[in-house]
């Protein structure tokens, strides 16, 4: 593979994942607004906010923190797109693996607990703390999942991980092949993406949108082109390590829309957990499945 | 029942001198207490009548007559009967008694009237203002403040020019009676044609 | 009223330019977040237009809860003089381009309570005003009404009144300390960022400003207080 | 102001910082403020702050006719407007004596009713959206419109009906209205099960509502509570039934008690009240067409009226609790005092102030908004 | 009870999940745009110019201080009609759409519209303050929503009932048939005034009804009698026969009966001591004397105001009354039973009892001329009336029994017996026709124990002169009254006694020109029976006192004295008031005499200064 082509899909990646994901941003409020029984929002709604958002004339910055932590998440989850597989373009997902993306994962997070953290705002500060409670958590099953994945393919390198479930049709797939880790990691997804009945950390009503309090105009524009990553990423990993990955773009898509499609759909229908509810609830079931999934997978 | 309830409330009270009772309706009776004995009549009506509900505490400002009317409204959930309890202070200095120690929702009232009327109740828990806390002028609920004439010092108004007004004034007319000569306070019928 | 009377939209000569100044202006009258505060009785129709009935997430407006993520601040009848310092600290909070819309009679002449002690009467007295919407209170269909003409206002480049607060922050501030007493001050620094927006017009500073800067009290960090920090003081 | 051997409180030794709810915050229905005082999670104090909404209206009622009056009632609590304007009617009718016809009495019952459904629609959305739940106040305010739809056929106004003076009600009710009405009784009733679904079985809304701001009987009384909050500890005690206007005293209908005091003991209250209301509406519109006559008793010329000399102290039960207006006359052409007692008076600040202390901050809201406390009727 | 979800029901998982369903259900959402409002909506104002008649009554009952009121020059303007040039306008940042304007409106004129969007940008905002017309705020059309209707009217459009004499009781009696109002239906029927003051604009003599009434209603005769002073003298007459054009013009008469001003003045009048009275009418009088000397000739109602007026002033003032008593047309003009001489006299009493000269049986030109008055007196008025009959001068018109209404009325009034025939005609359709119809219909049920009495008018039912009361009432006491008939001549038996009267049935009245010029149906001819005709067409003054030399220095203008606006005669010294310059009416009369003593003030006064 020439180094052009590399870049080009290093540039790529990341844009079609932005796009992607302003798309699911856009399904996300489409899906409440049909269950809600109203029309919903114009089709290109995400992408008028994000412009209208960079281009507003007051950008109140709380100091270097406050910008560097967006920074740092969305730059940690542009690193993320070149390294989860789409098809036709593998950019250093080879390199990657598994393992290393579960780490970059951690760190949109991390950034924006260092962003929020200089807002000096006690709703933030809250939020926060919740944030990184709910990803101790979501992490625990989270990393079983993936540790069960891998044990199950053998392997921590997607791009391998994709070539086998694709070889042998949908019966290799892992939601096929291990049933329970799958299930696990659907309980996952829908405490990583932070939605009901595992949303904590933004409660508007508790804590006035928690992290998000002090953010405006390209903070929180960055938040939105954060939060379409996030679900991008999301939805990829999942169809990666259980449903094959894509075949073409044509599937591909299908499939990570419908992945994401569950837990958005989930959310409009609960209300949230109190946070040690969320805690004891994410770290039993889950994790419950996972381990079987593990056993599963390791006999 | 309800023909009955009023005669327990005299019995009850024919001990408190200066304490007239006297059936309204239904379902009200008015007493008519003294500043001295109310806390005696309260406190009968709740422990010997089952009176446990103090529903409000109305102020009314007698100015000319330069007293403070208060009213306390009790609901006797055994009964079903509400009986008003009045006493008249002197306006000035405006200073009563707290029966928080009676009735918990006193507090809520009495902080009320103290920053509607300037009516101190001695004992009350929290007598900081509540709702006025950004207004630094008299007691607004006093017959002597003349709100209106507060306002009409503080605003302006917004002068409207539209185009039709200003049509009709080339012509000759314009506006002929403005909306603040037609109110009842400030009415003055002499001299329609003026 | 208009003593500077503000330009439409400067028309910048590079039509590339213009074209990217046509998209943002459309981008800002397509999304238009709310700031969710209910400051009078009008906001009782804010969930309806909000809600499934009459939805106004079809034009790309949704309620926001901070005033940083806002862009519209809709005062929703009656300002009691306690709210509107609330209102005005709100308003100078929120990110520029912002617009105001005054809904019901009160904003505009007292309403009916211009009898009463508690409220302000005229909103444009203290705060520039965008929009008005007739009614009291309007229905959810003419609040709609009234966000669809912002905007058009703003998509044509005229609903720029967020700029006379800055050109003209002497005459509102005489307003607000007409009002709330000559001590009034809030830690925004208006004239620091008219000068930072080139929005420094003459009557940015007067003899309001003044008053205010001899008064101003430098503003106090947010503390969270431990402990042993009281036991200190104390 | 303070008892003599006042101690400065002692801080525990931890950290605490306040945080303000409000005025401007999702968190607290309308336009109000509580700083609250947190450990950790823990409130530790709360203080409420009101006045936000206050428009004087005791005061502007003193200054104004006994008609004009009518315009203004409605404001005090904006989400359940029609108790106000028949509370303040019936005070001028019990002063001078008029007397309502039948067929008005029975009109201003369905208001009352229809209102208290919309109340409640309204309150299931906002407790759920403490919660983070937002569907339900999607579908109820929804739901509630078409209830403004009736309104606005009826008295020509959405929110402000002002279709209650004193002597009974403006109009009679337009042709075919209550078979519409009727019909949407019918819907609203089909859509309960769908609620029931998303909100009163959904296990995530029990677990975040039950046994959270719990208050027992004793408490309740002895911080006046009132209206389903009280209902939701056990004392079915309902001004409808206990202090009976109107025509409630021919009408069949249950009073809806709970046992346990926590929020999601006052929203199934509510729950079920919302059927009794139902059950109420449906008995009027049965009745209505039987009962002819005027729908108002003849009220002297508005602008020469003198209320005769007289007091009276009108309760009606709202959507929120027991609602009632303390009207004085002279005898004059305009009140010489009238004071509003709203429920929410009590509820939202002394009542909320204890029920917050010493609970979660994630539950501050909820505890609000379980309470139905309605900031406009504290402030006036 | 408890409710059917359980307490302790912890709900299930999965049920929150059965709502995914709608995903298969279509949205509620409605289209973008207004609704259509409801039929009863309370949108924006529209008013219908041609209704609307300027009373304010909407700026009134609206305590948001919303309306107010605009001249609008070009209007139709006329206080005897009750309509003025004033429309309301309506400022949207008030307004609370409650529609009590709509509820109140005396006319229905306004109403609410299914309107009910508006929006403006900030330098737009006088759009806010509107001027409904019937085109609607922004010029479309939209159906009306919230509107006048029976149910929501605020106003009481009956009158109370005024207690009457029963026909049978009175027509043998000449009692006063109208009782007056009690003190509760005095309330009653004052708390119907919305105080739009229309009846003060048409009010000859611009009387405060608004005033009054409006004491009246506070229950404070006192004030209202001092109301009534500031402007009218004769109130105890006014209260009783006064035309009331304010009645006429009155906003509630709009949709309903007017309010009973005048019975309301009466009542007030009736209600205080007269002692009391007196006291109101003296205050105010100057205590200073002027030194000046003013004649009046005429102790009508004209002539008295004048007096009271200027006596009020600080002059001396003397009053000639060629007969025995002061009243003039209203003592011998108006029968008993609808004006008890007592009353009349309560007025007089009270002007007399400031200090008037009064001297009666002083005809002027007989026992004292015009000369001697000029040189005596600083001003002269002449307050004549009318007392001459007009004859029609028809044929057989100077029989001994075609008598002259007036001169019968006088004679009866001053107490003369009168023998009156079983059957009388009377030629006329005025109120003095149905006075002395009336009047001689009881003479002829005390006399004979039946009425027997037509009265033939000129013109039609349809364009009576008479008040529709005064007609009812003389129908209800059994006299016939037949429209539109011509009298041709008096039928005159051989015997030489009078036989009765020959009509014509009467096409028109009046030519193309208006003028008069009565046309006549010969084929429709009646001969009326009657032992006595009555002629009741008109009066005169009688101008025969002036002498010659005064006749010809004065100027005339067709028959009557030509005088100013302030009845000034084309003489310095002289002023002429009262129905012989302005026709028959108490209250006209009344206003005349005010305007007359203004003026003679304003003279003495500028005489002095200069």
């Amino acid at each position: 593979m020439s180094t052009t082509h590399l870049l080009i899909e290093l540039v790529l990646m990341p844009l079609v994942a932005f796009v992607v994901g302003l798309a699911m941003l856009l399904m996300l409020r489409k899906i409440g607004a049909r269950l809600q029984r109203r029309v919903g929002p114009p089709l290109l709604q995400p992408l008028f906010d994000v412009i209208k958002l960079y281009s507003k004339r007051t950008q109140v910055s709380h100091g270097l923190l406050h910008e560097a932590g967006i920074v740092v998440a969305v730059g940690a989850y542009v690193a993320i797109e070149t390294l989860v597989p789409v098809p036709g373009m593998n950019g250093i997902a080879e390199k990657g693996g598994l393992i290393l993306l579960s780490y970059l994962m951690m760190v949109p997070s991390l950034g924006l607990a260092l962003g929020v953290g200089q807002c000096a705002n006690p709703n933030g500060s809250i939020g926060l703390s919740r944030a990184m409670t709910a990803m101790l958590a979501y992490d625990i099953p989270f990393m079983l999942v993936v540790f069960g994945v891998a044990w199950q393919f053998q392997t921590t390198n997607l791009v391998e991980l994709v070539a086998v479930q694709q070889a042998g049709g949908i019966a290799t797939w892992g939601i096929v092949e291990n049933p329970l880790l799958a299930i696990a990691g659907l309980f996952g997804l829908q405490a990583m993406l932070g939605k009901q009945p595992f949303e904590i950390y933004v409660a508007p009503a508790e804590i006035a949108t928690g992290p998000m309090v002090e953010m405006g105009g390209k903070f929180l524009g960055g938040l939105f082109v954060m939060q379409s990553f996030q679900f991008y990423t999301a939805g990829v990993l999942y169809t990666t390590m259980f449903l094959g990955g894509g075949e073409n773009w044509f599937t591909f898509l299908i499939k990570i829309f419908v992945v994401v499609a569950i837990p958005l759909s989930v959310a409009f229908m609960f209300p949230r957990y109190r946070t040690e509810d969320m805690v004891r609830l994410v770290w039993k079931w889950p994790v419950i499945l996972a381990l079987l999934g593990l056993v599963v997978a390791v006999q | 029942m309800n023909g009955e309830v009023g005669r327990p409330i005299s019995r009850l009270l024919a001990d408190v001198d200066g304490a007239r009772c006297e059936r309204k309706g239904d379902r009200r009776v008015r007493i008519d207490a003294t500043p001295e004995n109310l806390p005696a009549v309260l406190e009968l009506l709740k422990g010997r009548a089952g009176y446990l509900h103090l529903s409000a505490i109305t102020c009314i400002d007698w100015m000319d007559d330069g007293e403070f009317e208060l009213i306390y409204h009790l609901w006797s959930y055994e009964d079903r009967n509400l009986v008003s309890a009045h006493i008249r202070i002197p306006r000035e200095p405006g200073v009563y008694l707290s029966v928080y120690d009676l009735f918990e929702p006193a507090g809520f009232f009495e902080r009320d009237i103290h920053e509607m009327y300037g009516v101190f109740f001695e004992g009350s828990p929290d007598q900081e203002k509540f709702i006025l806390t950004e207004w630094n002028g008299p007691p607004p609920m006093r017959k002597d403040f003349d709100a209106e004439g507060w306002v009409q010092g503080t605003f302006q108004w917004e002068d409207y020019r539209p185009e039709w007004l200003q049509e009709i004034e080339e012509k000759g007319g314009g506006i002929a009676i403005k909306p603040e000569q037609a109110r009842a306070n400030t009415r003055k019928i002499r001299g329609w044609k003026q | 009223m208009n003593d500077f009377p503000l330009p439409v939209r400067a028309e910048r000569s590079n039509p590339l330019a213009r074209v990217f100044d046509e998209l943002i202006d459309f981008c800002r009258a397509r999304s238009m977040f709310m700031l969710h505060y209910c400051t009078g009785c009008g906001a009782i129709e804010l969930p309806p237009a909000m809600t499934s009935r009459f939805d106004m997430e079809r034009l790309g407006i949704q309620p926001m809860v901070t005033p940083r993520q806002a862009d519209i601040l809709l005062i929703t009848g009656y300002v009691s003089i306690k709210t509107l310092k609330r209102v005005i600290l709100t308003y100078e909070q929120m990110g520029s381009p912002k617009y105001v819309i005054g809904i019901c009679s009160c904003t505009v002449n007292g309403g009916m309570y211009w009898q009463s002690y508690a409220t302000a009467k005229k909103l444009n007295e203290y705060l520039p005003v965008d929009v008005y919407i007739a009614g009291c209170m309007p229905r959810p269909e003419a609040v709609i009404e009234g966000l669809r003409k912002l905007m058009g206002e703003i998509k044509a480049g005229r609903a720029n009144s967020w700029e006379r607060y800055f050109r003209e922050y002497d005459r509102y501030l005489a307003a607000q300390q007409n009002l709330f007493g000559p001590n009034w001050q809030t830690p925004t620094d208006i004239i620091g960022e008219a000068r930072d927006y080139q929005l420094y017009g003459p009557g940015t500073e007067g003899r309001h400003t003044e008053l205010l800067q001899q008064h101003q009290v430098p503003l106090q960090p947010l503390r969270m207080t431990l402990h042993s920090d009281v036991e200190k003081s104390s | 102001m303070r008892p003599e051997n006042y101690q400065a409180q002692s801080h525990p030794p931890s950290h605490e910082y306040e945080l303000n709810f409000g005025p401007n915050h999702p968190g607290i229905e309308g336009n109000y403020a509580l700083q609250v005082r947190l450990h950790g999670d823990t409130v530790v104090s709360a203080h409420a702050d009101g006045g936000y909404l206050h428009r004087g209206f005791e005061k502007l009622m003193e200054g104004r006719l006994w008609i004009q009056n009518i315009a203004l009632v409605p404001r005090i609590c904006v989400p359940d407007p029609v108790p106000m304007e028949v509370c303040y009617s019936l005070a001028i009718e019990d002063i001078s004596g008029l007397q309502v016809p039948e067929r008005a009495k029975w009109l201003r019952v369905l208001q009352l009713e229809l209102s208290r459904i919309a109340a409640h629609l309204f309150y299931f959305g906002g407790h759920a959206a403490t919660t983070g739940m937002y569907s339900p106040s999607f579908w109820g305010v929804a739901d509630r419109d078409l209830i403004l739809d009736r309104f606005e056929e009826l008295s020509g106004g959405r929110v402000y009906h002002i279709f209650n003076i004193p002597g009974g009600v403006r109009r009679d009710i337009p042709e075919g209205f209550l078979g519409r009405v009727s019909a949407l009784l019918d819907y609203l009733e089909a859509r309960l099960p769908e609620y029931d679904d998303l909100l009163f079985r959904n296990q995530v809304f029990v677990r975040r509502s039950k046994g959270v701001g719990v208050i027992d009987q004793q408490q309740a009384l002895a911080w006046g509570v009132t209206g389903p909050n009280l209902r939701a500890t056990g004392l079915g005690f309902d001004v409808r039934r206990d202090d009976p206007y109107l025509i409630y005293n021919q009408l069949d209908f249950e009073i809806p008690t709970e046992d346990s005091g926590c929020c999601w003991a006052r929203t199934l209250v509510r729950r079920s009240e919302l059927q009794q209301s139902i059950r109420i509406c449906r008995q009027v519109i049965a009745a209505l067409p039987d009962i002819g006559g005027p729908v108002r008793a003849p009220i002297p010329n508005p602008l020469a009226w003198n209320v005769p000399v007289g007091e009276s102290y009108t309760r009606v039960e709202s959507s929120k609790g027991e609602l009632a207006y303390y009207v004085l006359s002279t005898g004059g052409e305009k009140p010489y005092r009238v004071h509003v007692r709203g429920p929410s008076a009590m509820h939202a600040v002394q009542v909320l102030e204890k029920m917050v202390t010493g609970g979660r901050l994630e539950d501050v809201a909820q505890i609000m908004f379980s309470l139905d406390a309605c900031p406009p009727e504290v402030d006036r | 009870m408890s409710s059917d979800i359980d307490y302790k029901d912890a709900g299930s998982i999965l049920a929150p999940l059965k709502n995914l369903r709608f995903f298969a259900r279509e949205p509620v959402t409605e289209p973008l745009g207004p609704r259509p409002a409801a039929e009863n909506y309370r949108g924006f104002h529209v008013n219908d110019w041609e209704l609307c008649i300027g009373c304010s009554t909407c700026q009134k009952v609206c305590d948001n201080a919303a309306i107010s009121m605009i001249h609008i020059p070009g209007l139709p303007n006329d206080p005897v009609k009750g309509v003025r040039d004033h429309r309301p306008a309506i400022d949207y940042g008030r307004c609370c759409w409650c529609g009590l304007c709509v509820d109140i409106c005396p006319t229905g004129s306004i109403s609410l519209t299914r309107e009910y969007v508006h929006t403006c940008t900030e330098p737009e905002l006088d759009s806010y303050f509107v001027l409904p017309d019937p085109n609607g705020m922004h010029k479309t059309h939209f159906p009306k929503g919230w509107s006048k209707t029976e149910q929501n009217d605020l106003l009481d459009h009956d009158r109370q009932p005024m207690a009457e004499m029963a026909p049978e009781a009175r027509i043998g009696d000449f009692a006063e048939i109208v009782a007056g109002y009690t003190d509760q239906q005095a309330l009653l029927e004052a708390s119907r005034c919305v105080q739009c003051g229309m009846c003060h604009d048409a009010c000859p003599t611009q009387m405060h009804a608004p005033d009054y009434i409006r004491a009246i209603w506070q229950g404070n005769v006192e004030l209202a009698v001092e109301e009534i002073y500031r402007t009218n003298p004769f109130a105890h007459v006014c209260g009783r026969v006064c035309t009331h054009k304010c009645e006429d013009a009155c906003s509630i008469g709009r949709r309903g009966t007017p309010v009973a001003i005048r019975w309301l003045k009466r009542y007030a009048m009736d209600a205080l001591a007269p002692a009391k009275v007196k006291k109101i009418a003296a205050k105010g009088k100057s205590r200073k004397k002027s030194g000046r000397k003013i004649a009046i000739v005429g102790a009508g109602p004209a002539g008295m105001t004048a007096a009271f007026d200027l006596i009020k002033q600080g002059h001396a003032v003397t009053v000639f009354e060629a007969l025995d008593q002061a009243g003039g047309m209203t003592r011998y003009g108006i029968p008993y039973y609808r004006l008890p001489s007592e009353s009349l006299q309560r007025d007089i009493d009270i002007i007399v009892s400031l200090g008037v000269e009064m001297r009666y049986r002083t005809r002027v030109g007989v026992d004292v001329s015009m000369a001697e008055l000029e040189q005596e007196y600083d001003a002269v008025v002449l307050a004549l009336g009318l007392q001459l009959g007009r004859s029609t001068r028809i044929p057989g018109s100077d029989h001994v029994q075609v008598r002259a209404a007036v001169d019968l009325l006088r004679r009866i009034a001053a107490g003369e017996s009168l023998a009156v025939p079983d059957k009388v005609v009377v030629i006329g359709g005025g109120n003095v026709a149905m006075d002395i119809a009336r009047t001689l219909a009881r003479l002829q049920k005390q006399q004979h124990g039946v009425v027997g009495m037509t009265v033939c008018a000129l013109e039609d039912f349809a364009h009576f002169l008479a008040d529709p009361e005064e007609v009812r009432e003389s129908g209800e006491e059994g006299i016939e009254i037949i429209d539109a008939r011509g009298p041709r001549h008096c039928v005159v038996n051989d015997d030489g006694t009078l036989g009765g009267l020959c009509t014509w049935k009467v096409l028109s009245i009046f030519d193309e020109q208006h003028r008069f010029a009565p046309k006549f149906d010969e084929s429709d001819e009646r001969i009326h029976e009657a032992g006595m005709v009555v002629e009741s067409i008109g009066q005169m003054t009688d101008t025969g006192l002036l002498g010659d030399e005064l006749t010809e220095a004065l100027e005339w203008n067709r028959g009557r004295m030509k005088v100013d606006a302030f009845g000034r005669t084309s003489l310095p010294w002289l002023w002429a008031a009262g129905d012989c310059v302005n026709g028959p009416d108490v209250v006209h009369a009344v206003a005349d005499g005010h305007r007359v003593a203004t003026s003679i003030n304003e003279y003495l006064t500028q005489e002095v200064a200069a």
